[in-house]
Order: C-alpha cells, then sequence, then structure tokens
C-alpha cells in the first residue's frame, strides 16, 4: 500500500499568489478559456522563411469546465478540437488568450511550475498504437508519470501499477509486457491508466475511441464513465461523433472553423440545436433505426470546410448556411461577425439568427422524432406519435420557446 | 455502343442462362484464405447471399470480419498471391465469376460490377489526372475516342456535383477535398452503368457533414439507374437508411440476415444485439448505460472451431464451443426466402436472446450463466493461443461466466486517495 | 516469471510473462535463414581474425622466394605469394587488420555521426541547420573519394585509415538518427510524455533514442561491411598501412594484380575473404532490420 | 514548380562554400608551411616563395581563402607540382574518358537494374526473384578491384574475347579531338576505333556498375512491390484494366519515383569506384590522375579534383531533384 500522503511531497498545486486569496468555493471552475487563439504560422521563402500567414486552429474559444463535469468539445477535422485540448495541457502554447487552471494561469507558466501543474492534468489519445512506446513495458508506461513527478519509492510505484491495471481492467501481472502484445482495446486501457496515474483533476481525451472497433469503442466509453465516479474526474472530452459526445458529456460545445458556435447542455443540444451548423451535423449523423431514417429529412451541406487559414470574413459558416440562404441571404452574416451569446438557460449560439432556428422544421427534423419538451413546458404533440413527427406541417406548430 | 473486348455476352453465351427471377448476383459457400507465413487466414469461411437486380444490401461488420474480402472475392482481387478462393460459387447475372477466365472477368469489372473504396485519399493515383483516370476507364471498355470519352467524363462529374468539370479534369487528385474525390470515385464506377455497384466504407473517411452528402448522392445515383448496392460498413447508422436488407458479419461468417427493417425491429443473434447496444444512439430520450461486447474478435489463423462469437457471448451454451450453427430461418420453418422485401430472418445461433433480452442486452433467464469453455478449447488456446496471441488467450480466461468487470479486482480501494487535490 | 491467472473459469492458467524485447528480437533473428547464414560468414570472419596465430600454418611473413606463387595445394592450402609466404596464412591474419580497422572506423563513425545526429534531432534549431549543412558537404564528396583525401592529408597508417572511412560513415549515422528523431518528435508517445510533464532530457533519452537505436544497429551493422570494402580499397590504391608486409586484403590484391594470368589464385582467395566478411554483415544487417521491431510480429 | 527549382538551386550554395572551406582547410592544415608541404621534394625556395605568393599566404586566413575562391572562380585550380601544368587543363583532358565510362556504367546499372527489379517483383517470393536477390547481394558487396580484376581474368585471360585495359588498342593510330572516343570516332568515320573502344570499354563500365545495378535493382524490386499494394492499384484492376495498363500506368508511374532518388545518389558512387576502376583497368581518366597525385604528394591536385568531383555529384543531384519533381505532381503543383 502507498503511504496516502506520498502525492504532497509535490509543493502544492496552487502557487502561492496567484489565486491563492480567492476563496476556493466550488462555484468555481476548474478550466476557464477565455479568447484562447491557438495559430500556426505558416512560412516560405527561399533561403529565410517568410511568415505569410496563420493558419487559425482555434480563433477565440471561451468555455469553462465545470469539477466533475464532462465537457464534449466536438467538431468535424479541423475545426480545432483537438488543438485546443492540447493548448489546455499546454502542448501547445497559445498565442492568445488565457487559460486558468484552478485559478491559475497556465499560460504564464513554464519549467518546473508548469510540470507541476500538468500533474493535475492527463491526455488520453486516440491512436492506442502510436501512443504508447514500444520499448518501454506496459509497467513502465504506467509508472512514469509517478517516476517523474518522483513519487514513491520503486517497490510502491509498482504496486501502484498493478492497483492501476487492475482498475482499468487488466491482469495486474501484464505490466511485464511491451504494447504490442495488447490488443487495441488493452492499449488504450493502458493509456488510461497512464493518465489515471497522478490522480489527476482534469483528463483531456482527445478521440479516444475513434480507433477502436465499434465493440471495443463501448467497453472504453464505460470504463471512463466508471472512472469518473470513482476518481471525481474532470473530462474534456473531444471527438467527431456527436452522438458518442452526447452519451458522455453533461454539456456539448461545437467547434468548426476555429469557433465554439454552439454551446449547451447534452440533453439540449440534440432536442434543441440553435446553431444552424449545430443542426446540420445532427441531421449528417445516421440513426440506427430504419423506420426513424426514411422520415428524416437530411440537411445536406454545400461543397467543404473552408480553409482556417483564410477563414470566410464575417459569421465562418456563411459559405455554407442553409439557414441564411432561407432567410434570404441577409447581409449581416458576411459583415458581421456574430458573439457566442447567451440564447436560453445555459444554451449559447455564435449565430445572429439563433432565434430563428428554434422551433424551425429542419431543427425538428433533425433526430426524425419531435423535440422533447421544450423547456418552456409548452404542450407539444405527443411524442410517440410517430405521424406527426413525419409530417413537417405537424411540427411547424410547436412554438418557439 | 459497342465494346471493344470480347464481351462476356459474345464469348459466355452459352453458359449465360438468364435466371427466371430477378437474382443478379448469388454466392455460394464462398471459402476465402490467405496463405501467410505462419499459416492459413481464414478470412471467409462459407458465407452465401444473393442480391436483386436494384435491391440494396447492407455487409455489417467489424474490422477483419470478411465483409471486404467477400467483395474483393466477388470481384476477383484478392490480393495475390496470398489470398484464394477455396471454395463456393459467384454467379453473377448467369455467369460463375469464380471460373471465368481472366480476360472475360476484366471486362467484367468496372464494365458491370464497380467498386468504390474506403479511403479517397489513397484510391486514386496521384500522379495521373483525373481525366487520364476516368478516360482510361471508359476507353478500357467502349470504343470511345479520347475526345468522346473527355466528353462523357465531364456528364459524369457533372452528375456527381463537381463545379467547374472542364476545368478539374486537368487537376490530380491531391487537388481536391477528400469529399470531391469520393465522388469522383463514384462518378468513374457509374462511368459505364454497372448492374452491380460495390461500396466498402465509402464515407468512413469522411468527415459526418461530407458523408452525408456522398450518401446520399450515392442513394440517389444507384436508385436512378436502378442499380444493385452492396454497401459495406461498420456503421449501423448507414445502412439503416441506405439498405433494404442487411447481412451481420463475424469472423468470416454471415451471423444475421434479415430485411433492414426486421432486423433492427428483431435483432436477434447476441453479436447483432451487442452491436447495438455498444453504440450510443442520437435519438435517445437519454443516455442510456451501454452495454458493450467484451474480449476481442477472434485470431483468424486458427481454423474455425465451434461458434466464432462464443468466447464474446453471454447466452453461449456448451456447445457453442464445439459445433458452429448453421444459418437458418428464426421461426424454425424451412422455407427460406433469400431477397426482396420479403426475406426470410435468419440467425446462426443456438441460443438467440429473446426479443426482451435483446431490448435488454443480456440473458434474462434465471440463473443462466455463459457456459465456461471446456477443457479441450481451453487446452488449444493454451497450446496455440499462448504462444502466438498471448492478449487473446488472457481475454477469453477473463471472460469468464461473470464477465471481466467481476474478475478484474475491485478498485474501489485504490490507495491513492485524491487527498492532494485542494 | 509466471504468475497464476485469474480463477475465472476454475482453472490457474500460466499468464506467460513477457520474453523482453531483446530476447524477442534475438528469437525472430535466429529464424531469419540468411541472417543465419550472415551470422556464420560473420563467425569465420571473426574467428580467423581472433585466432590467426593459433591456426595458421605459417607465420605471415614466413616464406623464401624460392617458394614464391605455389598453386593452391600440397603444403600451402591456398598456395603462396610473390615472396612465397604462405596465403592461407596471410589471409587469416589479413581478417585482423579488416575487422580492426572495420570495427574501429564504424564505432568512430557512430561516436561522431551520433552525437552530431542527437543534437541536431533533439535540439532543432539553427544547431540543426548547422550541422546538417556540414553533413551535406560532407556527403557531397563521393565515398572513398573522401577517405582517400583524409589518407592523404594525414598520411598513411592504419589509424588514419580508420579515421578516413569512419568519416565516411559519420554523416550517414548522423542523418539516419537525425531523420528518426524528427520523426519520432511528432509521435505520438512522445507527446505523451511532454503530457505527463517529462523534462526535454528524459524525452529525449527514454523515449526518442531507444526507439531511433534500431535504426543507427542496421546502419552501423550495414556500414560494417562497407567499411571492410573501403578498407581494402584503400589498400588496393596503396594507401593501406604503410608497412608493405602487413597483411591486408585490399593491399595483397595490388601486388599481385601483374601476376593475374600466373597466379590467379592470390586475387581470387582474398577477394573471396572480402565478399565473404561484407556479405556476412549485410545479411547480418538486414536480418536485424526485420527482427529488431517490436511491432512486427515473429 | 520554378519556386521549387529555385530553392533547390540556392540550398546547393552554402554546401559549395563549405565544400570550398573544408577544401581550403585541407591544404592550410597540412603539418608545416603550407607551400612547402604543396611541394614537397619539388621544393626550392625560389618555388616555395612563389607558392606562398600564389597561396596569399602572408595575408589573413580569411583572405587567403577568398584568394582560394577567387581563383576558382576564375577558372583558375593551380598547377601541378609534378609537371608544372595546369591542373585544370589536366583535368579536362582527362575528364571525358571518366564520363565516358561512369556514363556507360551508369547506362548498364539502369538498363539493367531496372527490368531486373521488376521482373523480380512480378515474381515475388518465387525462385527467380531469390535468384535476383541472391545476385544484388553479390554485387552489392563485392568491391570494384575485385571484380575487375576477376572480369579480367575470365574474358582476357582464359576466354581472349575482350581487352584487359587500357581505352584503345596501340595498332590503332587515333587522334581524339576531345577525348571522347565513342564520339569523336564516329564523327570521324573511323568504325574501327568506334568498335574498338566499346570493346574496351565492356569490363570497366561492368565493374564499375555492377554496385549500382545491384542497388537499382533492389530499389526497383521494392518500389513495385509496394506500389503494387496501394489502393490506387486495386482501384485500376477494378475498373478492368489490362494487365499491361496498370503495370505501365499505375504500378511504374509512381515506382519511378524513389527510383530516380537513388539513380542520383549513384553517381557519387560511380565517381568514387572509377578512381579504383581506372587503377585497375590503366584507363586514362582522372581517377588515375587523382592516384597518382596522391602517390606523388600533390596535394593541390588531390584537392582541386575532390572539389570538381563534389561539384558535379551536386549538380547531378540537383538535376535528378527537378526531374523527380517534375514525374511527381505534388510538387510539381505544389
Amino acid at each position: 500500500m502507498i503511504d496516502p500522503n506520498l502525492g504532497s511531497v509535490v509543493a502544492s498545486p496552487t502557487p502561492a499568489g496567484v489565486g491563492s486569496n480567492e476563496v476556493d468555493g466550488a462555484g468555481r471552475p476548474l478550466v476557464e478559456v477565455d479568447r484562447l487563439k491557438v495559430y500556426f504560422p505558416i512560412t516560405e521563402g527561399l533561403v529565410f522563411e517568410r511568415h505569410i500567414g496563420d493558419v487559425q486552429a482555434v480563433d477565440g474559444v471561451t468555455f469553462s469546465l465545470r469539477r466533475g463535469e464532462t465537457l464534449g468539445l466536438v467538431g468535424e477535422s479541423g475545426c480545432g478540437k483537438s488543438t485546443t485540448g492540447r493548448a489546455i495541457i499546454r502542448l501547445y502554447k497559445p498565442t492568445e488568450g488565457s487559460i486558468s487552471f484552478d485559478g491559475v494561469d497556465l499560460t504564464t507558466l513554464s519549467g518546473d511550475q508548469l510540470r507541476r501543474m500538468r500533474r493535475r492534468m492527463q491526455m488520453i489519445f486516440q491512436d492506442p498504437y502510436a501512443s504508447l512506446n514500444p520499448r518501454m513495458t506496459a509497467g513502465g508506461i504506467i509508472g512514469e508519470p509517478l517516476e517523474i513527478h518522483g513519487i514513491g519509492s520503486g517497490g510502491e510505484r509498482r504496486e501502484r501499477v498493478r492497483e492501476l491495471l487492475a482498475t482499468v481492467g487488466l491482469n495486474p501481472d501484464f505490466g511485464e509486457r511491451y504494447p504490442h502484445e495488447f490488443s487495441g482495446g488493452q492499449r488504450q486501457r493502458i493509456g488510461v491508466a497512464r493518465a489515471l496515474a497522478l490522480n489527476p483533476d482534469l483528463i483531456v481525451a482527445d478521440e479516444p475511441i475513434s480507433a477502436l472497433d465499434v465493440s471495443i469503442q463501448a467497453q472504453i466509453i464505460n470504463l471512463l464513465e466508471r472512472l469518473q465516479g470513482q476518481f471525481d474526474l474532470t473530462y474534456l472530452f473531444i471527438a467527431h461523433d456527436l452522438s458518442v459526445v452526447r452519451h458522455i458529456s453533461d454539456r456539448i460545445a461545437v467547434m468548426y472553423l476555429g469557433r465554439i458556435v454552439e454551446l449547451a447542455p447534452s440533453r439540449d443540444l440534440n432536442t434543441r440545436p440553435l446553431h444552424p451548423y449545430t443542426v446540420a451535423l445532427l441531421s449528417a449523423i445516421p440513426i440506427p433505426d430504419p423506420a426513424i431514417e426514411s422520415r428524416r429529412r437530411r440537411i445536406i451541406l454545400k461543397g467543404d470546410v473552408p480553409s482556417p487559414a483564410a477563414p470566410p470574413e464575417g459569421c465562418r459558416f456563411h459559405t455554407r448556411c442553409w439557414l441564411r440562404e432561407k432567410l434570404g441571404n441577409p447581409e449581416r452574416c458576411v459583415t458581421e461577425d456574430p458573439a457566442l451569446r447567451l440564447i436560453e438557460t445555459g444554451h449559447e449560439a455564435a449565430c445572429h439568427f439563433a432565434e430563428d432556428v428554434a422551433g424551425s422544421v429542419e431543427q425538428q427534423q433533425v433526430v426524425g422524432r419531435p423535440a422533447s419538451r421544450p423547456r418552456s413546458s409548452t404542450p407539444v404533440a405527443s411524442p410517440g406519435d410517430g405521424a406527426a413527427a413525419g409530417d413537417p406541417a405537424a411540427v411547424q406548430q410547436i412554438p418557439t420557446a | 455502343m459497342t465494346a471493344t473486348a470480347p464481351v462476356p455476352a459474345a464469348v459466355a453465351a452459352p453458359a449465360r442462362r438468364r435466371p427466371p427471377d430477378n437474382r443478379l448476383l448469388s454466392v455460394e459457400d464462398l471459402v476465402v484464405r490467405f496463405r501467410t507465413h505462419e499459416g492459413a487466414v481464414h478470412a471467409v469461411n462459407g458465407v452465401s447471399f444473393e442480391l436483386e437486380r436494384g435491391e440494396a444490401l447492407g455487409l455489417v461488420g467489424e474490422s477483419g470480419c470478411g465483409k471486404s474480402v467477400t467483395n474483393l472475392a466477388i470481384m476477383r482481387l484478392l490480393p495475390k498471391p496470398a489470398g484464394r478462393i477455396e471454395g463456393g460459387r459467384v454467379v453473377f447475372d448467369g455467369i460463375d465469376l469464380v471460373t471465368l477466365s481472366e480476360a472475360d472477368m476484366r471486362d467484367l469489372r468496372g464494365k458491370e460490377i464497380a467498386m468504390i473504396f474506403q479511403d479517397p485519399m489513397t484510391s486514386l493515383n496521384p500522379v495521373l489526372t483525373i481525366e487520364e483516370q476516368m478516360v482510361e476507364t471508359i476507353r478500357a471498355h467502349r470504343k470511345a475516342s479520347r475526345a468522346e470519352a473527355r466528353k462523357r467524363a465531364i456528364e459524369l462529374l457533372v452528375m456527381v456535383g463537381i463545379p467547374r468539370p472542364e476545368t478539374r479534369l486537368k487537376s490530380y487528385p491531391h487537388q481536391f477535398s477528400g469529399g470531391m474525390r469520393q465522388r469522383v470515385m463514384i462518378a468513374m464506377a457509374l462511368a459505364l452503368e454497372p448492374k452491380l455497384m460495390i461500396a466498402d466504407e465509402p464515407t468512413t473517411a469522411l468527415d459526418v457533414t461530407i458523408q452525408a452528402q456522398v450518401l446520399e448522392l450515392l442513394r440517389d445515383l444507384a436508385e436512378d439507374r436502378d442499380t444493385s448496392l452492396i454497401l459495406i460498413t461498420h456503421d449501423l447508422g448507414v445502412v439503416a437508411g441506405m439498405t433494404q436488407r442487411i447481412s451481420v458479419m463475424y469472423a468470416g461468417y454471415i451471423v444475421e440476415t434479415a430485411t433492414t427493417a426486421e432486423l433492427f425491429e428483431n435483432p436477434s443473434h447476441p453479436y447483432t444485439v451487442g452491436l447495438l447496444h455498444s453504440i450510443p444512439r442520437l435519438d435517445e430520450e437519454r443516455a442510456e448505460a451501454l452495454l458493450p461486447i467484451e474480449g476481442t474478435p477472434p485470431d483468424q489463423r486458427r481454423a474455425p472451431r465451434g461458434c466464432p462469437f462464443a468466447p464474446r457471448c453471454a447466452w453461449r451454451l456448451e456447445e457453442c464451443w464445439t459445433d458452429n450453427p448453421p444459418l437458418a430461418p428464426i421461426d424454425g420453418s424451412g422455407r427460406v426466402i433469400t431477397t426482396g422485401p420479403d426475406a426470410t430472418h435468419r440467425i446462426a445461433c443456438h441460443n438467440p436472446p429473446t426479443a426482451e433480452e435483446a431490448i435488454a442486452g443480456r440473458p434474462l433467464r434465471e440463473g443462466f450463466v455463459a457456459a465456461p469453455p471446456p477443457d479441450a478449447v481451453i487446452q488449444e488456446l493454451v497450446t496455440r493461443g499462448a504462444e502466438e496471441e498471448p492478449a487473446l488467450l488472457d481475454e477469453v480466461v477473463l471472460m469468464g461466466p461473470e464477465g471481466p468487470e467481476s474478475t478484474a479486482p475491485s478498485a474501489g480501494g485504490l490507495p491513492i486517495e485524491p487527498d492532494d487535490k485542494p | 516469471m509466471a504468475a497464476p491467472a485469474i480463477p475465472a473459469t476454475g482453472r490457474a492458467i500460466e499468464v506467460r510473462a513477457s520474453r523482453g524485447l531483446w530476447r524477442d528480437a534475438m528469437r525472430r533473428l535466429l529464424r531469419n535463414k540468411p541472417a543465419l547464414l550472415g551470422l556464420l560468414f560473420i563467425g569465420i570472419f571473426v574467428f580467423a581474425a581472433v585466432f590467426a596465430p593459433l591456426i595458421a600454418p605459417y607465420g605471415p611473413l614466413e616464406g623464401t622466394l624460392v617458394q614464391r606463387m605455389k598453386p593452391p595445394g600440397g603444403a600451402h592450402l591456398f598456395g603462396t605469394d610473390l615472396q612465397g609466404r604462405d596465403e592461407l596464412t596471410r589471409i587469416l591474419y589479413g581478417a585482423q587488420v579488416s575487422l580492426l580497422a572495420g570495427v574501429a572506423s564504424v564505432i568512430m563513425g557512430l561516436s561522431i555521426g551520433g552525437i552530431a545526429g542527437a543534437l541536431a534531432g533533439g535540439l532543432g534549431g539553427w544547431v540543426d541547420s548547422v550541422l546538417m549543412r556540414v553533413v551535406d558537404v560532407m556527403l557531397s564528396i563521393p565515398g572513398i573519394l573522401l577517405a582517400i583525401g583524409i589518407v592523404a592529408w594525414l598520411d598513411r597508417g592504419l589509424p588514419q585509415i580508420m579515421f578516413a572511412v569512419a568519416m565516411t560513415n559519420a554523416p550517414i549515422f548522423a542523418r539516419i538518427l537525425r531523420g528518426s528523431l524528427l520523426s519520432l518528435r511528432n509521435s505520438d508517445y512522445v507527446t505523451a510524455a511532454q503530457s505527463i510533464g517529462a523534462p526535454p532530457s528524459r524525452i529525449l533519452l527514454r523515449h526518442m533514442l531507444p526507439n531511433s537505436l534500431t535504426a543507427l544497429i542496421v546502419a552501423a551493422t550495414l556500414a560494417l561491411a562497407t567499411a571492410i570494402i573501403d578498407v581494402a580499397g584503400l589498400g588496393f590504391l596503396g594507401l593501406g598501412p604503410p608497412d608493405p608486409r602487413t597483411p591486408e586484403w585490399g593491399t595483397m590484391l595490388t601486388d599481385s594484380t601483374k601476376f593475374l594470368r600466373q597466379a590467379p589464385w592470390l586475387i581470387f582467395l582474398p577477394g573471396l575473404a572480402i565478399v565473404i566478411s561484407a556479405i556476412g554483415f549485410n545479411l547480418l544487417g538486414d536480418g536485424l532490420r526485420e527482427s529488431l521491431d517490436p511491432r512486427l510480429k515473429r | 514548380m520554378t519556386k521549387y527549382i529555385l530553392r533547390r538551386l540556392l540550398l546547393t550554395i552554402p554546401v559549395l562554400i563549405g565544400l570550398s572551406i573544408v577544401l581550403f582547410a585541407f591544404i592550410h592544415l597540412l603539418p608545416g608551411d603550407p607551400a612547402a608541404a604543396i611541394l614537397g621534394q619539388h621544393a626550392t625556395p625560389d618555388r616555395v616563395a612563389a607558392m606562398r605568393e600564389y597561396l596569399h599566404l602572408d595575408d589573413p586566413i580569411w583572405q587567403q581563402y577568398l584568394a582560394y575562391v577567387s581563383n576558382l572562380l576564375h577558372g583558375d585550380f593551380g598547377t601541378s607540382v609534378i609537371n608544372n601544368q595546369p591542373i585544370i587543363h589536366e583535368f579536362l583532358t582527362r575528364f571525358p574518358a571518366t564520363i565516358e565510362l561512369t556514363l556507360a556504367a551508369m547506362l548498364y546499372a539502369v538498363g539493367v537494374g531496372i527490368p531486373l527489379g521488376r521482373f523480380a517483383a512480378r515474381h515475388a517470393q518465387s525462385w527467380s526473384d531469390g535468384a535476383v536477390t541472391i545476385v544484388s547481394l553479390l554485387g552489392i558487396n563485392i568491391p570494384v578491384f575485385v571484380l575487375g580484376l576477376t572480369l579480367q581474368y575470365i574474358f582476357a585471360v582464359q576466354l581472349k574475347v575482350l581487352p584487359a585495359s587500357g581505352r584503345l588498342d596501340f595498332s590503332l593510330r587515333f587522334d581524339s579531338p576531345t577525348n571522347f572516343l565513342l564520339i569523336d570516332s564516329l564523327v570521324a568515320r573511323r568504325f574501327d576505333v568506334f568498335v574498338d573502344a566499346a570493346r574496351h570499354l565492356v569490363l570497366p563500365a561492368i565493374a564499375l556498375g555492377s554496385i549500382p545495378l545491384a542497388i537499382i535493382t533492389r530499389i526497383t524490386r521494392a518500389s513495385v512491390l509496394d506500389v503494387s499494394n496501394e489502393d490506387y492499384v486495386r482501384t485500376a484492376r477494378a475498373k478492368g484494366l489490362t494487365d499491361g495498363r496498370v503495370d505501365s500506368r499505375h504500378i511504374m508511374r509512381n515506382a519511378w519515383l524513389p527510383v530516380v532518388t537513388v539513380i542520383g545518389l549513384q553517381v557519387g558512387g560511380l565517381l568514387a569506384g572509377a578512381v579504383i576502376t581506372e587503377t585497375v583497368f590503366a584507363w586514362g581518366g582522372v581517377g588515375r590522375y587523382v592516384v597518382d597525385a596522391i602517390n606523388n604528394r600533390d596535394y593541390q591536385v588531390v584537392q582541386n579534383v575532390i572539389l570538381i568531383f563534389a561539384f558535379v555529384f551536386l549538380i547531378v543531384n540537383l538535376i535528378v531533384d527537378v526531374g523527380y519533381a517534375f514525374l511527381n505532381p505534388r510538387i510539381r503543383y505544389a
């Protein structure tokens, strides 16, 4: 057994002077990201590299993570979701903006201070084959964080590794083995165990299941859910699959071209999406039920996502927006960049016309059945009434909140 | 339009007897093996299915279940020299493809059966322009001048919704986005109006909004032309809206087949039930707990023995370990309809879940426990598995009657309490 | 280190302990027939070098002009050379020079190239730019020409030869190591190490170098083959060890070229010795490439 | 594309500068007084003084370097201490012989290596593939001089079908203005000379070309096998193209790319190998010139011949890289 005080060898994670005066109340979020920008420079030049532009991977993102919650970060490839996650772990240095973790601004930290903070935030990677050093044993990989932070003696660390293996559902004797001797799902469990080793507060899970087979995905999701309850973890869960994100998250932030376009409690998001992009995204996800599929109407977005090196003026989504087209192409979308604004309780969206989305046929159609009762508790057509759901005219009657 | 090479119609005329019904393709007891240094890989172990004209069939399964190999075998495009058809017949439009001469088979490919592959990034030749690749497809099967073929290529690009086709023809694949490349692949597949189109995970590499574009295009084009479609995917959601019938594959076997509506209404094989319970659904009122399938798919280097799903199955009986059940109608009747909207719902299972169990995702019968592996199976795993696939053995063994969670030591008493947290 | 397994099925099953990466690699290597042949060739070569004084029938300098150019057979299995010395003896002793020069030059090259490559790939930035330009310069001088230049410059002698051959290999090692490090720098497991707070030195030493090492080991083995050929080549050009009596394979060939017609064995037998040693290291290198990758099964 | 070429061109400038510094150091780090060292046994006080003047030895080191570079840029590569001939002149008269040899060796290596590699790939895992693998293994590991002497023994000494050494039979009197024997003889319509020169070229070209041949065979085989497993080759087959068409348009067009790079890299090996080959076959090219210079401690010759060889190597690689870019649309239209 490990001395429970082992962890306190390391200095208090809250550096003196920063946020220590503040009351450490439950009200303060664990992570606060404020106007975060991460740009990657594009250089060109024959001999001397010239800076000719930036890939605006993340361009002004603001959100917070409450203790113990799971925030899902969802979007298509290149939307900046992984970059955001990595910037929080400080694998990338933010170009602008601030990230505060438990009251400490991470963007100003470096060296030892940063390393100490890293004990409290860990990451799980997408590819279980690439994220484990092939020349280290599973035990070495899981024990490495303890070693780096000087926690425990060799024997204690070995004992802890065995416990961690058991915690993630692997045989404790497997510590001696090398990654190539495990299956994909087992490897991902090792990755989870490594992230747990230091008892972190926050885990950033970057597409943790998308490289796994369908039948293995659920194993890992369940594991993550169990561990959250067990160890009081806060998750930032990054994925492209909205149905998975919705399953595991309390709240969801939808990203498009480096911006958060919608942020809502996860139940609200797919019943009452308020950003036209979210509506399209939801409608694009196939549902494993032919009856529902047959009466859904897909919103097919035109064209591809523009390059993050040259995002469109105004609203970034305006080049592909179905709502804008429906509204007769208002100029405002091209000229004015919509800010993320609170539209309903806890539900933010970055669209000038978010109110027009609410109650629209498109919004009602996304999951092929009428929305569950809106918050205003206005009477709605019976949810079980398939005929009503299939008829756009019927759902159109639903009043806007 | 005349064909350049001897068409099967001319060469194989005596062999071609148009079946009386509407059947286009019938695969009978197909067996495919791969010969590797480590012995044979049992990729496809006796797969049979049929397809009508204009019908869309979904082949669903996880990676390595044999769904792609089955279709490469139909096209006779198995990687050489390792992959070999070791048994069975593939009859397409009255012709047995397995015994067809290579020249006749080549003439069929692209013209009567076309394929779309998973990764549009790697499926187009990077050093040839789109024009070169499209024109060569057309000219391989039709006597057409370069200019005629080019005109046809432009029509096709318009059809799949590629803007400015004249200029885009001159482009190289790397100058297109993923979605656009997949459209080019579709255009190329449709160039010769094939009777059958095989789409192998056509949208797996694409983003979800692009996936929606491509799937809609594929469905519309196939419907317009009355082209039969085999859609291979691991995503049950994709097949739900795209196909009329579905066959679920596992470890080189079809374990369940039914019309799409019936399969989702009444999933009856433990594997299908497991798959449906291991994916979260967008339309759920609230997030329900997922019930994963424990363990990993079997090592196909071992000769199949018993039901391939037995080691991961919560419903397994003793006999499942040794006796692989055949695909049979769920209602026990002898009558089998293989195609069309009245196709018989068939499964390969000794102990299928009841409707309630299928909804619950686990056995509900009083006192039922999955049968542990008999000694002979364990012995085989120990002698072979330990040497070649250690992880697999551990998982099978860990998968005791109570499932793995109970075998893993309880994690509740982890000693380091998060006491260093503020 | 077998431990009892979970008695889930009521039966105890031995959980196989990992064999360890090196033993695993060794096992794969020993299953590789060409590599085994290579090991056999190397074995002969090393055995000859180490035990030459014990197994050689004569002394390396022993012989009289009366006995010169005797064809193989009889008292002289490989015949005698221009000075009447036993050719077999000289070939056995020649292995000493080749082995010594080959191994020493590869170790020298590995040290120089390895350090340069580690600095370039590990530090990046201007260090990388400068070192890589130097490597470009050295690689722009075609192989043995660089060695010729160095020997010409430093004068003849065994250490000079070793250094010269080392300098032809060093830039290659540097490039291989740097390339490998650079590709690993963006690998997920290095990112993972950063995310758990591993300091840069640890990332380089624990994560990047061990994974780059296999490429370097393979390159070094293959370089042994070229080193043996290059040393002999220098000897053939008259840039071998300064003492002309030293039994060195390349030098032995030069002396005999004028007597190709009369004594062809004086060309073929030392030539064969060079070829066999070189092939040995080549086969072993190829075998190592396949067996050292833990991701490849068996 | 132009940008790429320009960039590639500019990248060779630092290499050239570095090269000149290294070779400048080569002379100036010689033990003792560089002037005396260069002159060696031919040193007389007068000549040493003249050499000191020529090398600007009394100036600061950077001026000495600038003088060296300036001389090079003016085509002054110094004079040989042995025969007092300008090095560049000696070099230019011998270089055609070396070019003839290396080109022939390259033609042999490419002309045989690529078909052999394709053949082995097409019959992968068969006995003929195994045979090709063994032959190329042998090719890589036989030193040029061993192979050269072996060829001489078999074809000149035993079979007497080809000449053992030299470029031309003594009995044939022919004055070659450019020293490109094959071209000059054709221009002069001396077909007897052409045939004889070609016969003299066969053995040295085979000896010199064998290592590149083995390497090109290996790379071609590996590359063709790699490309054959690409998805787009499967696509091409699924479209119903004939095997020949799949092979020529889809496999070879891509398999070429790595082969082209390797061919470029072999030029260095050929130039170095030429030094030894010319010694074995008494071939009057630059290689022998260098070897003679080393034996005579004619340092300036060694220095500047190495410089020119490196320069040639860089230029060839530049051309190869541009060719590669041209073959690869991903670079061409980057």
